[in-house]
């Protein structure tokens, strides 16, 4: 199996696990990824605020090299980038007269051809490889934290159903994790807020990580870096938060999809930067070799 | 000769849908162009369509079909009828070498009185545009029938 | 040679103000085979139309085009006017100066050409009118009602009571409905089953009445005054002769843990069952999914106790075909499910429940016998959270239709639950408080004033679970859309009425048209809102739209005068306007050459193939036939016939033509 | 503009501009308060989205100045929660875009919107010159536009230790070509100044 691959800018930067164990995760399932030559930036949670035509030409230059590049599908792990891309593609195929405007302003053809897949539904295809080479089960209760640009808006992503989503739970499930039935699977963290609001974004953090806890979760799971980033660098500012309104501050680690199946697959938690997460992994009754290493 | 050409407009409209929907049109006092005549039919499924080359044949310059909208044939289906004999009657017209711009199919239903003069005028402006129906005008006159 | 005269009407001035009415007249005057012309201020006052009438008998005419307003208006008052001059009906025209004419262009030359032009069309047709006698079919004094709930028991009963046979076909094992799962009734809070179980006992003894329950209707043949209706009783596995419905076998019977549809999964039953304790007739069915027996071929027990021996397993579904002059649809609605709703949970929250539901928590025969305890843990709920408006006025995820009844019924069920849990919070959510009925918002009024309800402003936008309890985010659009969370012990949401499930399967079973929700349509929003566009089928209840009891009776019995008027009549007149197969001398018979493509295009199945024998009684040709009770005259088979051989009556071929080449 | 309630004529409205930005009709928006009550941060907006489309609605200048002029528009973290939950589809966090560039266009932006502009100009900058975001150089940024220079001051250095703040701009070959999407779409109202 041959795939393009977007990784977009948090994974070469705060999110790089998220970047190190996609690729060690799909190496060891034997798929081979293929980067979008020259790729730019997305323009994720800023373009569209100041300008409606930028946000559509940064994608449309991404899609338009992994035609160039004889790519028919794009894995984008970041969810905002893959949601920024999705809602571009929708756009140019619902507006082919939008679609010329925009091949200009790019100065390369795009003819809408590339698909854009999410992490979870790549693992989805490959559930039965992964059962075969599972060696070390993951049997932990976990919280899937989907956030907001996995499924909303459901019109444009159309992925999973937009309240109380399963994709994640059963990818859980399959390495034997245990996904926790709770509320907050959606709830949206503030990431876009993430420099400018830290209040608001510790008050989000704050109600999941909380929601997620008080239900038995031993771990958090996300498949966003903007999740992460908002659920693992600020929890300080999430602790806090709970603790000056009589919560309970918390240390439950917030781990990539990726790191799990990784770790389940056997290996190397540093392959997989567990160590590079500012709440460290440390997992209750370690039952699998890898689970419970701190770093 | 300065003066604006007037086409002649024929139109066959269904009794329960468009028939009701120009009747509307009057009650409601909305102005359209007089070029029209209408012919009714209870059912746009009974409209033969040498009944369409006959209206060319005596002068029309533009034909409208109407009847009511699709699922609410008063007869249930005899629109839909009408519908799939026009596509094959279109090829047939197209071979002939008539000039299917000139047949305007449209839905004009009880409540529409608007879209009825609507109508009226643009297939009025369309033709006036086209210009007679001078192609079909002469070989009626070499006698097709 | 024709004799045509002519009647250019005035209307006052509505037509004459844009038309030069003398000049109209005057150039058709000149028409070939017109003997008569004349213009006149009013055609259809009686000085009119005697002058029509007059000129009938004096220029001895065989035709009459009145110009005048449209002849949706007064085609039949022309008709009728000629025809008592002596001339057959159908030998006059109106054409329409009026409506399309007059009213919608400028005085001027152009609109009196177009009005001398509409004539001169009709003249020609005229001539070619032929004369044609009105069809006379009998008619079969038996009504049909399909659906036994309150508008069907209703219609039923009406219909009955004036002096005709019913048949009331019911799919469920009881007559009763919805109505019969009521608790209480708004705007008296009446107990629904004391006020129903009477007229559902005066159904079942009615001597007018057959009842058919556990049936249903699966083919409609035929048409106005002659259906043939074919129903299909399902199986009872029980012989309703020999039950006297004594309640052993449903006692006995081993397996009781099948949901409850009557309570609406808020119950159990046993796989042998009467739905509720007041059912009519009061004999039990099997449920065969269900029952052990039929599942591993062990038990009988129901067998082994039942004192008459009714039991039969071995009994199968039979066919019953029903001579039918009238049909009236009653076949209610369903309410929308809660999985419906993602952001409440997809229904998968016990206490989450609908309008129905709570109905039957605050039943006396319910489940708890009318204590509110929520379904989870039996938990009497401190705070219940109703929601109006749950899929109604939704495109996105429901219905874009306001279900009407909610507002009403969900200001009883906060009203009910005030009155048994004292103490109790209730909140309602909603849009608009819609409660446009007698003594309907009084009522609203009471439930916010005298019993406390909280009514809040706002929809609501996620329900979840916390520490057993459901949190509730909704607005307060009054308090400029600030957010409220309210944590619930229970909530109901009053989900949308909805079309039966099969309400589009029926109504092409019947021809009745339906709308997009599913809903049968009447034939006229406002002066036919009893009668389909199928003659001779009928509507009641909320089949047809949302509606609450009190529309719901008044409908059925609209439908019942309607059944019962055209029963007063031995025999039903039809207009004459059909499709006829030409017919011919021998050796030739008919240029029908017998391919029947007409047949594939009627949508009425009234063309039937005949076969034309000779003397020695072998058949020689097949040739089409229109049936002339089942045409509805669309003229759908004339424009499909390749030989010409169908023709329309008062639509002709001739007659098309020649308004055409008069053009 | 005119004072007074009252439309202007011949000058287009908001709801009329909103429609040609983003093809939303706001006219659909029937005040349940859905999209309010279901809001991560509703609770902190001054208006909320269903007030905003309220005052638009009416097509009175000053009260479109006032929903110009909230900081609600800016709040609106387009987690989508809303559009997915709107009974009448309104597509909510497009027409917030459009607000938000109208009150930029007009300079009627709420000053608290400072930062958050700040961060979205920080950001596309930071695209522009090398074409990926580099996420130090964007922050420098950020704190040079707003002041906020101790913010994060103590993330940071661990975020650092950890290997997850690179100092070296990611930079694309074709940086021509991408500044040249800039000039080609960013309109100049909403141009990057800094």
């Amino acid at each position: 199996m041959r795939i393009g691959y977007y990784p977009g800018c948090s994974l070469l930067g705060s999110s790089r696990e998220f970047d190190e164990s996609t690729r060690a995760v799909l190496k060891a399932l034997d798929v081979e990824l293929v980067e979008v030559p020259d790729w730019n930036c997305c323009g994720a949670s800023s373009a569209h605020v100041l300008d409606h035509e930028l946000s559509l030409a940064l994608p449309a230059r991404i899609m338009a090299l992994a035609e160039a590049a004889g790519l028919d599908e794009i894995l984008a792990p970041c969810a905002a980038c893959s949601n920024r891309l999705l809602t571009a593609r929708q756009e140019l195929s619902n507006h082919p007269e939008k679609r010329a405007e925009i091949e200009t302003a790019i100065g390369m053809p795009y003819a809408g051809r590339v698909r854009i897949v999410n992490v979870l539904e790549v693992l989805d295809r490959l559930k039965d490889r992964i059962a075969e080479k599972c060696v070390a089960s993951f049997q932990h209760s976990v919280a899937c934290y989907y956030g907001c640009l996995l499924v909303r808006p459901p019109r444009v992503v159309d992925f999973d159903r937009p309240e109380d989503p399963q994709s994640l739970d059963r990818v859980m499930a399959s390495v034997g994790a245990n996904p926790i039935d709770w509320p907050f699977k959606t709830e949206c963290c503030g990431a876009a807020f993430s420099m400018t609001r830290t209040d608001i974004v510790a008050k989000l953090g704050a109600k999941i990580l909380s929601g997620a806890v008080k239900r038995g979760a031993e771990a958090l799971i996300v498949a966003c870096p903007m999740c992460h980033s908002n659920l693992d660098l600020r929890r300080d500012a999430i602790n806090a938060h709970l603790k000056a309104n009589g919560g309970q501050p918390s240390d439950v680690p917030v781990l990539f999809v990726t790191q799990v199946i990784g770790l389940a697959l056997g290996i190397d938690p540093k392959t997989l930067g567990l160590q590079r997460h500012l709440v460290s992994v440390q997992l209750p009754k370690a039952e699998s070799a890898t689970a419970g290493t701190t770093v | 000769m300065n003066e604006r050409f007037e086409p002649k407009i024929t139109a066959f409209v269904c009794n329960w849908c468009t028939y009701a929907g120009a009747d509307l049109t009057g009650t409601s006092r909305i102005k359209y162009a007089s070029n029209v005549r209408i012919i009714r039919v209870p059912c746009t499924g009974r409209i033969d369509f040498m009944l369409i080359l006959k209206a060319f044949e005596r002068g029309s310059d533009g034909v409208i079909v109407s009847g009511c909208h699709p699922n609410d044939c008063h007869y249930t289906s005899g629109n839909y009828h009408a519908r799939r004999r026009w596509m094959v009657f279109k090829e047939q017209l197209e071979f002939m070498g008539v000039d299917t711009d000139r047949i305007t199919f449209s839905w004009v239903s009880a409540a529409e009185g608007a879209k009825w003069a609507e109508l009226v005028n643009d297939v009025t402006a369309k033709i006036r545009a086209l210009g007679p129906h001078e192609a079909f005008h002469a070989l009626a006159g070499q006698g097709i029938n | 040679m024709s004799r045509i005269g002519i009647f250019i009407c005035h209307c006052g001035e509505n037509i004459s103000a844009t038309v030069d009415c003398a000049r109209v007249a005057e150039e058709s005057g000149r028409l070939p085979g017109v003997v008569h012309s004349v213009d006149y201020k009013y055609m259809c006052s009686d000085p009119g139309q005697r002058m029509i009438q007059e000129a009938i008998r004096e220029h001895r005419l065989d035709g009459v085009v009145v110009a005048a307003c449209s002849p949706r208006m007064h085609e039949a008052t022309f008709r009728r006017t000629v025809s008592e001059a002596g001339l057959n009906p159908y030998q006059c025209e109106v054409a329409n100066l009026r409506e399309h004419c007059s009213w919608v262009h400028e005085k001027g030359e152009s609109t009196t050409q177009k009005a001398i032009d509409l004539v001169r069309l009709l003249v020609e047709k005229v001539k070619r009118n032929k004369p044609l006698l009105p069809i006379q079919v009998p008619i079969t004094k038996t009504a049909l009602v399909v659906g036994g709930g309150v508008a069907g028991i209703q219609a039923a009963i009406d219909i009955a009571n004036a002096g005709h046979k019913v048949v009331l076909v019911e799919k469920s094992p009881s007559i009763g409905g919805h109505m019969s799962q009521l608790s209480e009734t708004f705007p008296t809070l009446d107990c629904s089953q004391c006020i129903l179980t009477p007229r559902m006992v005066e159904a079942a003894q009615h001597p007018n009445i057959e009842l058919m329950t556990y049936s249903e209707v699966e083919k409609v043949e035929g048409f106005i005054g002659n259906f043939k209706v074919t129903v299909r009783k399902k199986a009872r596995k029980v012989d309703e002769k020999l039950c006297t419905g004594c309640g052993l076998c449903t006692q006995k019977c081993p397996n009781k843990k099948i949901p409850d549809a009557f309570n609406e999964g808020l119950g159990k039953r046993g796989a042998i069952y009467v739905p509720f304790p007041q059912a009519v007739p009061n004999k039990p069915v099997i449920d065969t999914v269900n029952c052990t027996f039929f599942k591993t071929g062990k038990c009988k027990v129901c067998e082994k106790v039942c004192p008459t021996n009714a039991i039969r397993f071995e009994q199968e579904d039979s066919h019953v075909t029903l001579d039918i002059g009238a049909i009236v649809l009653a076949t209610g609605f369903q309410l929308m499910k809660t999985e419906a709703f993602p952001e409440y949970g997809y229904g998968q929250h016990k206490d989450i429940i609908d309008g129905m539901q709570f109905e039957r928590l605050a039943s006396a025969s319910g489940p708890t016998l009318g204590a509110i305890q929520r379904p989870s843990d039996g938990k009497e709920p401190g705070t219940i959270v109703f929601i109006a408006c749950s899929g109604s006025r939704d495109r996105a995820k429901g219905v874009p239709y306001c279900s009407k009844i909610c507002c009403m019924y969900t200001a009883k069920h906060a009203m009910l639950y005030k009155h048994k849990v004292h103490g109790g919070k209730a909140y309602v959510f909603y849009m608009d408080i819609r409660a446009a009925g007698k003594a309907y918002d009084e009522f609203t009024r009471r439930a916010i004033e005298e019993d406390e309800v909280s009514y809040i402003r706002g929809r609501v936008s996620r329900i979840y679970e916390e520490d057993g309890q459901l949190v509730v985010k909704g607005v307060d659009t009054l308090l400029g859309g600030m957010p409220v969370e309210i944590k619930a012990d229970m909530v109901v949401l009053a989900t949308a009425v909805q079309a039966q499930e099969d309400s589009r399967a029926l109504a092409q079973t019947l021809h009745v048209s339906y709308d997009s929700y599913g809903f049968f349509a009447e034939a006229h929003p406002k002066l036919r809102p009893v009668e389909t566009n199928t003659a001779g089928i009928f509507l009641a209840g909320a089949c047809q739209a949302p509606r609450d009891i009190p529309e719901t009776v008044a409908q059925a019995s609209g439908a019942a005068a309607k059944v019962a008027g055209l029963f007063s009549k031995d025999e039903l007149t039809r207009e004459p306007i059909v499709a006829v197969v030409n017919r011919q001398a021998p050796p030739l018979f008919s240029t029908c050459v017998g391919c029947f493509l007409c047949q594939s295009a009627c949508p009425y199945s009234a063309i039937e193939s005949e076969e034309i024998k000779n003397r020695a009684g072998e058949v020689i040709r097949t040739v089409a036939r229109v049936n002339p009770g089942l045409c509805q005259g669309c003229g759908t088979c004339v424009a499909t016939c390749r030989t010409k051989a169908i023709d329309l009556q008062g639509y002709s071929n001739e007659q098309l033509f020649a308004e055409v080449m008069a053009l | 503009m005119s004072s007074g309630h009252h439309i202007v004529p011949g000058e287009a409205t908001l709801i009329e501009r909103v429609k040609a930005l983003t093809g939303v009709q706001l006219s659909h928006c029937y005040q349940c308060g859905k999209c309010a009550a279901g809001c991560p941060v509703g609770d902190q907006m001054d208006l909320t989205s269903s007030q905003i489309f309220r005052l638009v609605q009416l097509g009175f200048p000053e009260l479109e100045e006032k929903a110009l002029r909230s900081e609600g528009i800016w709040l609106c973290l387009a987690c989508e929660t809303c559009s997915t939950r709107c009974p009448q589809e309104i597509e909510i966090s497009k027409v917030m875009d459009a607000l938000r560039s109208e009150a930029l266009k007009r300079g009627l932006s709420h000053p608290k919107s400072r930062d958050i502009l700040a961060f979205h100009r920080a950001f596309l900058g930071a695209v522009k010159l090398a074409g990926r975001l580099n996420e130090v150089g964007m922050v420098a940024d950020y704190k040079r536009r707003t002041g906020h220079f101790l913010k994060d001051i103590l993330v940071a250095p661990r975020m650092f230790l950890k290997g997850k703040l690179g100092l070296i701009p990611h930079r694309i070959k074709d940086r021509a070509g991408l500044r040249a999407i800039f000039r080609r779409t960013l309109s100049k109202n909403t141009s990057d100044r800094g």
